[in-house]
């Protein structure tokens, strides 16, 4: 039970840090741009395709063995075009102004290709706990990575972190970030970035294997 | 044929999926180390992305619209693409083997490239880019299949910034991902000029 | 702003001391054979002659010590007579070592001559080929190619024009440019034997128009035959390449890959012509060449030297290099090769001895600023910088594509560059590669033949039983 | 015998002078005297902003390269043209953060990034000018007065700084009340007008430019092509109105991009009809930006997007070698 426990977490934290949709897979990268301006689009499209990976994952991982192979894609395009549509459908209701800010990038969840490589590769072939487990680290993995990615955008494009004032009044918002390019360098730079503290930590950890060798 | 015209200088130009909005940008980023490969897939993209913005307009005005369903769009446009990626894939290898080894491998792609989602979903709901007005039928095709082109500049052009990236003394760290998006982000850069050309066309016409 | 231009690309490159303009005033001198001469096997392209001689031999002047050692390959004489003293390997310009025939000279000069196929009248193309092949006759520009090969018209080849290059391209080589002034009779001559044994209707003469007065020479010697003519071409380098020279001369293009004659004509040098005059009318083999000397020494001149006769001689006789001198090359500053052993025997290709100070050490490599100058400058029209990246970047096959076997390793592109890249450097090995990987890939496609075929055959004999 | 001190190297054993270093040199003396006429026409703050930006531009690559561990390239000169190139693009009186902030854009993301010079696939200082002038519009269009316009000699609106670009756009659409004589042809020429501090002096632009196509520094075809398309696409749709046309070829970055952005070396095409091609593309970008759309100033972006479109240029205008055979067509 134990090591059930085990691999449980170990494939939250996988979705989380060691395979981050973002950074690593490179999965989502249209809504990881296209919203990122501010800090609570960020978060408010994380956790929308969170719910949906979630959803998605545990439904495909139950009807696995039901699902028919040959008409597998069609049917997982069904259902998460429902748990979409539904965040749509609640968003608009509840969260008029956030979802008027992610626009048609709530809709396009559905071909958000995190969530359908998560149900091919993973909810396809695990059983509901697992595959809740992979989709709240996936999820949230994509979360922390779009919110970071935000609030380094809106730092420099507004001066400002959810919206509070953090560069000094003096500062000239610099308006590029808020634009395509801006998003496009700024994730670009921060890919080097996280790829060289992976490099730095790989070789510690290879270092340190070394010394216990 | 204004309209014609501003659809094109619009969705090829101004509004151009990947370069000015953020549609598209997995396989703008995936399929873009040769020329060649962004040749196809951006072929094969404008084909399926035509096609569906011709479907899905009929979908939406003659059944989602008189039936009241338009909160089902998402998922009648997503299954409309899917179908429709699986029958060109088969009519392909039945009618034409040898443009279905040239676009063959790029097909099961396109289902999740959201461009073709987005486009559809715009050229129905926003009326594109006409003030507002929905678009007739053939504009609506018309206006897919510009984007299309737009997809498929953008994929071509950065494919080609990349191959030429081959010959430079790019560091080891910058090559693949990290690389490909510095240099859309300065190719975006470019594209910016054209904002507001479309006001001044409307003036001109 | 675009100067006068006969074929693609090209360039100036600048002389420093001792240049054309000095040299060329210089009449040939001939220098004193020397006691012993070192002749080498492999002076010319292709697979090197086979010692004819043992240690101990007397030979006389021009008696064969070399026989052929295959098709493409070419017969060695003594050019001295006298006695085999030993037979060493000596190490030659570019480096590599053959086999040679040492010679001591008993300063008699006794003449073994040629004998000549036919009695009287005129040669038939095939009694002419023999000649000069016989006589050891090579391509004397430096490219050292056996002239009866390029004389070999393939079956279904039409030899239209022969092509005479007096262009002498080259920056400070003027052994040809004295040739053709002194020598324009013998050199005509030469040109109207070859034109008649082969029936070719058109022989044209192309000489750069800083040699003015060669080219009234050779006109004047020419007075009212019919069917040669003289042209004067735009100085620039490498007017004197066997591809532009054609297309400068003749408006036709050379195919990649293929010969001269794929386009009806044949180049032969200047130099190779008055060796055929020698041959044919004075029935004597190749035994000696005119060399340049010049750049850094005392007295740049033009000597007419035994082959075989130690470099050293030479830049003694020119009173010794400056001491500024950095590199001693053979041949031209563009195309030829530096060397550091001044005993060095002469060979037949060795069309200069130069030295050249500081300009000629390489400058430190930067990064290819894409500024295109070598692809203007490119005579082959081929993409350097590109051919260059593939090559360093191992990509052999796409280097292929883009024409790199099509390069002649002029080094105008690299003499051009303003980054100072190694192109042509570059090139060479790439060449090498792609030639090897040419080879592996067919002897891989025949294997796969013979062995499709061996199974076909069996299938077959299979098939017949059942 | 061995002679001592001798160098073995392969052919070929000489080499032309041209080096980069002093090709680079070439364009620095080439853009002096645009530079000196600038520092007459707006004075001090004209000097400010172009020593800032070299200062910035050649700093900011050596202490990357240092960081970098990689080997120092300052001396190229390169650094400088770009650093140049970037101040003749900003409005005198800018902040002095505008050209340290463009700068080291230029340097780090558009050139060191992708390899240092040679291997950038965007002009540096172009780049950073777009940068700057989508982030912080209103600096990068507020246009001074040259002393000579502020003392109030005749021109154009001496208050708000109006480029002649504004005005000659109001011709070409027919707008009301403007009229081609508000825009003095001389003031054109010797850069008595508003714009930014570099591309104002167009006669010190030409001399420059006619300077480095006679020197061979830079090919004639892409300048040629540019400008000749923007003077046939003003002619044509104006009716063959010449002092229209004539007045929108010396006004704006046109010269300035056409002689000395557009001639980069590794940003525009190597191949001579690529090079035509791509000299008409800005041509035509360039009249289309100024016509239609929201920047008069079309220039920047006009070059910027043919940069994109270089490597496929000159992927597809590559020359058939000296007897390539093609095996098919």
């Amino acid at each position: 039970m134990a090591d059930r426990k085990n691999t449980v977490t170990r494939t939250f934290l996988n979705g989380l840090i060691t395979e981050n949709p973002t950074f690593t897979l490179m999965l989502g990268m249209c809504p990881t741009l296209g919203v990122t301006t501010a800090a609570s689009n960020g978060i408010g499209m994380g956790l929308a395709t969170t719910f949906v990976l979630v959803c998605s994952n545990l439904f495909i991982s139950l009807l696995r063995k039901i699902i028919p192979d040959k008409v597998r894609i069609p049917a997982y395009i069904v259902i998460i075009a429902s748990f979409v549509t539904m965040v749509d459908l609640f968003m608009k209701a509840y969260l008029p102004d956030l979802s008027k800010s992610l626009g048609s990038y709530i809709p396009l969840i559905v071909v958000n290709c995190i969530i359908f490589a998560r149900a091919e590769s993973f909810a396809a072939k695990n059983g509901p706990v697992q595959s809740l487990a992979d989709g709240l680290g996936m999820g949230l993995g994509f979360t922390a990575s779009i919110t970071l990615l935000s609030i380094v955008r809106e730092l420099f494009g507004s001066g400002t972190i959810f919206g509070a004032q953090i560069m000094p009044e003096s500062y000239q918002p610099m308006d590029i970030m808020n634009k395509v390019p801006g998003g496009f360098i700024t994730l670009g730079l921060m890919m080097i970035l996280v790829n060289a503290i992976k490099k730095i930590i790989g070789k510690r950890r290879a270092a340190r294997k070394e010394a216990l060798a | 044929m204004n309209t014609f015209l501003v659809i094109l200088i619009g969705q090829i130009l101004i509004n151009n999926y990947v370069m000015c909005q953020f549609y598209g940008i997995c396989p703008f980023l995936g399929v873009s180390k040769k020329v060649d490969t962004a040749l196809g897939m951006g072929m094969a993209v404008t084909f399926v992305i035509t096609l569906a913005s011709f479907i899905t307009w009929l979908v939406q005005n003659f059944i989602l619209v008189p039936l009241e369903l338009e909160y089902l769009q998402t998922i009648a446009f997503i299954l409309v693409i899917a179908v429709l990626v699986q029958v060109v894939e088969n009519a392909l290898k039945k009618l034409s083997p040898s443009l279905y080894q040239a676009l063959g491998v790029y097909l099961p792609l396109i289902t999740t490239n959201c461009v073709v989602l987005a486009v559809a979903q715009k050229n129905v709901t926003e009326g594109a880019i006409m003030d507002g007005q929905t678009l007739g039928l053939l504009a609506s095709t018309f206006c897919g299949f510009c984007a299309a082109i737009g997809f498929t500049l953008a994929l071509v052009l950065l494919a080609g910034i990349r191959e030429r990236m081959e010959q430079s003394n790019m560091p080891k760290w910058m090559e693949g991902f990290p690389g490909a998006l510095i240099m859309a982000g300065l190719m975006a850069i470019a594209f910016m000029g054209f904002g507001g050309l479309l006001q001044g066309l409307h003036l001109v016409g | 702003m675009f100067g006068k231009r006969l074929f693609p690309g090209g360039i100036h490159p600048h002389e420093g001391k001792n240049g054309k303009a000095v040299n060329g005033l210089n009449p040939i001198v001939e220098l004193p054979a020397p006691k012993r001469v070192v002749i080498p096997m492999a002076q010319h392209g292709g697979a090197p002659a086979k010692v004819a001689v043992k240690k101990g031999d007397h030979v006389l002047m021009g008696q064969l010590i070399g026989e052929a050692g295959g098709f493409v390959s070419a017969p060695v004489h003594a050019s001295v007579s006298g006695t085999v003293a030993d037979i060493v390997d000596q190490l030659m310009f570019n480096g590599s070592e053959c086999q040679a025939v040492v010679i001591e000279n008993d300063f008699h000069d006794e003449w073994k001559l040629l004998d000549l196929p036919w009695q009287s009248g005129k040669p038939t193309a095939d009694e002419l080929r023999q000649v000069i092949r016989d006589a050891g006759i090579v391509g004397m520009g430096g490219a050292t190619f056996p002239t009866p090969v390029k004389l070999s018209i393939g079956a279904g080849k039409v030899f239209e024009k022969l092509i005479i290059n007096g262009a002498e391209c080259e920056p400070y080589l003027t052994a040809d440019h004295r040739l053709m002034l002194e020598h324009a009779d013998g050199i005509i001559d030469a040109v109207e034997i070859v034109k008649e044994a082969f029936k070719v209707p058109e022989a044209i003469i192309g000489v750069e128009e800083n040699k003015p007065d060669a080219i009234q020479a050779l006109r004047e010697a020419i007075g009212t035959r019919e069917g040669i003519r003289v042209q004067a071409l735009p100085v620039r380098y490498p007017q004197g390449g066997e591809k532009q020279l054609i297309y400068a001369l003749t408006k036709r293009v050379v195919p990649a890959g293929g010969l001269p004659i794929d386009a009806g004509c044949v180049v032969l040098n200047a130099g190779t012509c008055f060796a055929i005059h020698e041959a044919v009318r004075e029935r004597k083999p190749l035994v000696h060449r005119v060399t340049t000397v010049g750049g850094l020494v005392q007295k740049p001149g033009n000597y007419l030297v035994r082959i075989g006769t130690p470099v050293r001689n030479l830049i003694k006789a020119s009173g010794g290099t400056l001491p500024e001198t950095r590199t001693i090359i053979s041949g031209g500053p563009m195309m030829g090769t530096a060397f550091q052993d001044i005993d060095i025997p002469v060979t037949k290709g060795c069309s200069g001895i130069l030295a050249l100070g500081r300009e000629a050490i390489d400058p430190e490599e930067s990064p290819c600023i894409r500024c295109g100058r070598c692809m203007r400058a490119c005579p082959m029209q081929l993409q350097p910088q590109l051919m260059d990246h593939y090559i360093r970047a191992e990509k052999f096959d796409e280097a292929d594509r883009v024409g790199v076997l099509s390069c002649i390793e002029c080094g105008a592109c690299t003499f051009v560059c303003p980054a100072k890249r190694l192109l042509t450097q570059s090139f060479r090995a790439g060449k090498r590669i792609v030639n090897i990987r040419r080879r592996q890939q067919k002897a891989r496609e025949d294997a796969e033949k013979a062995a499709l075929a061996a199974r076909n055959a069996e299938q077959q004999q299979n098939g017949k039983e059942a | 015998m061995q002679i001592k001190n001798i160098a073995i190297t392969p052919s070929p054993h000489v080499r032309s002078s041209v080096s980069t270093r002093r090709l680079m040199q070439e364009v620095c003396l080439a853009l002096a005297p645009a530079g000196i006429a600038s520092v007459i026409l707006f004075g001090a703050p004209a000097a400010v902003i172009i020593a800032a930006s070299v200062i910035t531009c050649v700093l900011a690559e050596y202490l990357y390269q240092r960081l970098m561990k990689q080997k120092v390239t300052v001396g190229d000169w390169s650094a400088v043209v770009t650093g140049l190139l970037l101040a003749y693009n900003i409005p005198a009186g800018a902040p002095v953060w505008i050209p340290i902030v463009g700068g080291i854009f230029a340097i780090i993301i558009v050139k060191q990034l992708f390899g240092g010079i040679g291997s950038n696939f965007m002009n540096p200082a172009l780049t950073a000018r777009a940068v700057l002038f989508v982030s912080w519009n209103a600096i990068m269009i507020k246009y001074p007065q040259t002393v000579f316009l502020a003392k109030g000699r005749v021109g154009l609106d001496a208050v708000s700084g109006a480029t002649p670009l504004a005005e000659l756009g109001k011709v070409f659409t027919g707008a009301e009340g403007a009229s081609l004589s508000n825009v003095s042809l001389l003031d054109l020429l010797l850069g008595n007008c508003a714009g930014v501090l570099g591309e104002t002096c167009k006669i010190a632009l030409i001399l420059g430019g006619v300077y480095l196509i006679v020197r061979k520094v830079i090919d004639w075809r892409i300048p040629v092509s540019m400008i000749g398309t923007v003077a046939v696409m003003y002619l044509l749709t104006s009716g063959f109105n010449l002092g229209l046309t004539a007045r929108e070829l010396l006004s704006g970055g046109l010269m300035l991009g056409a002689f000395f952005m557009a001639t980069d070396y590794c940003t525009s095409p190597q191949t001579n009809k690529g090079r035509l091609i791509f000299g008409a593309g800005c041509g035509l970008l360039l009249f289309v930006i100024r016509a239609y759309a929201s920047y008069p100033e079309g220039c920047s972006f006009a070059i910027l997007f043919m940069n994109v479109c270089t490597p496929l240029i000159d992927r597809w205008t590559a020359p058939r070698y000296f007897g390539e055979v093609r095996k098919h067509g």
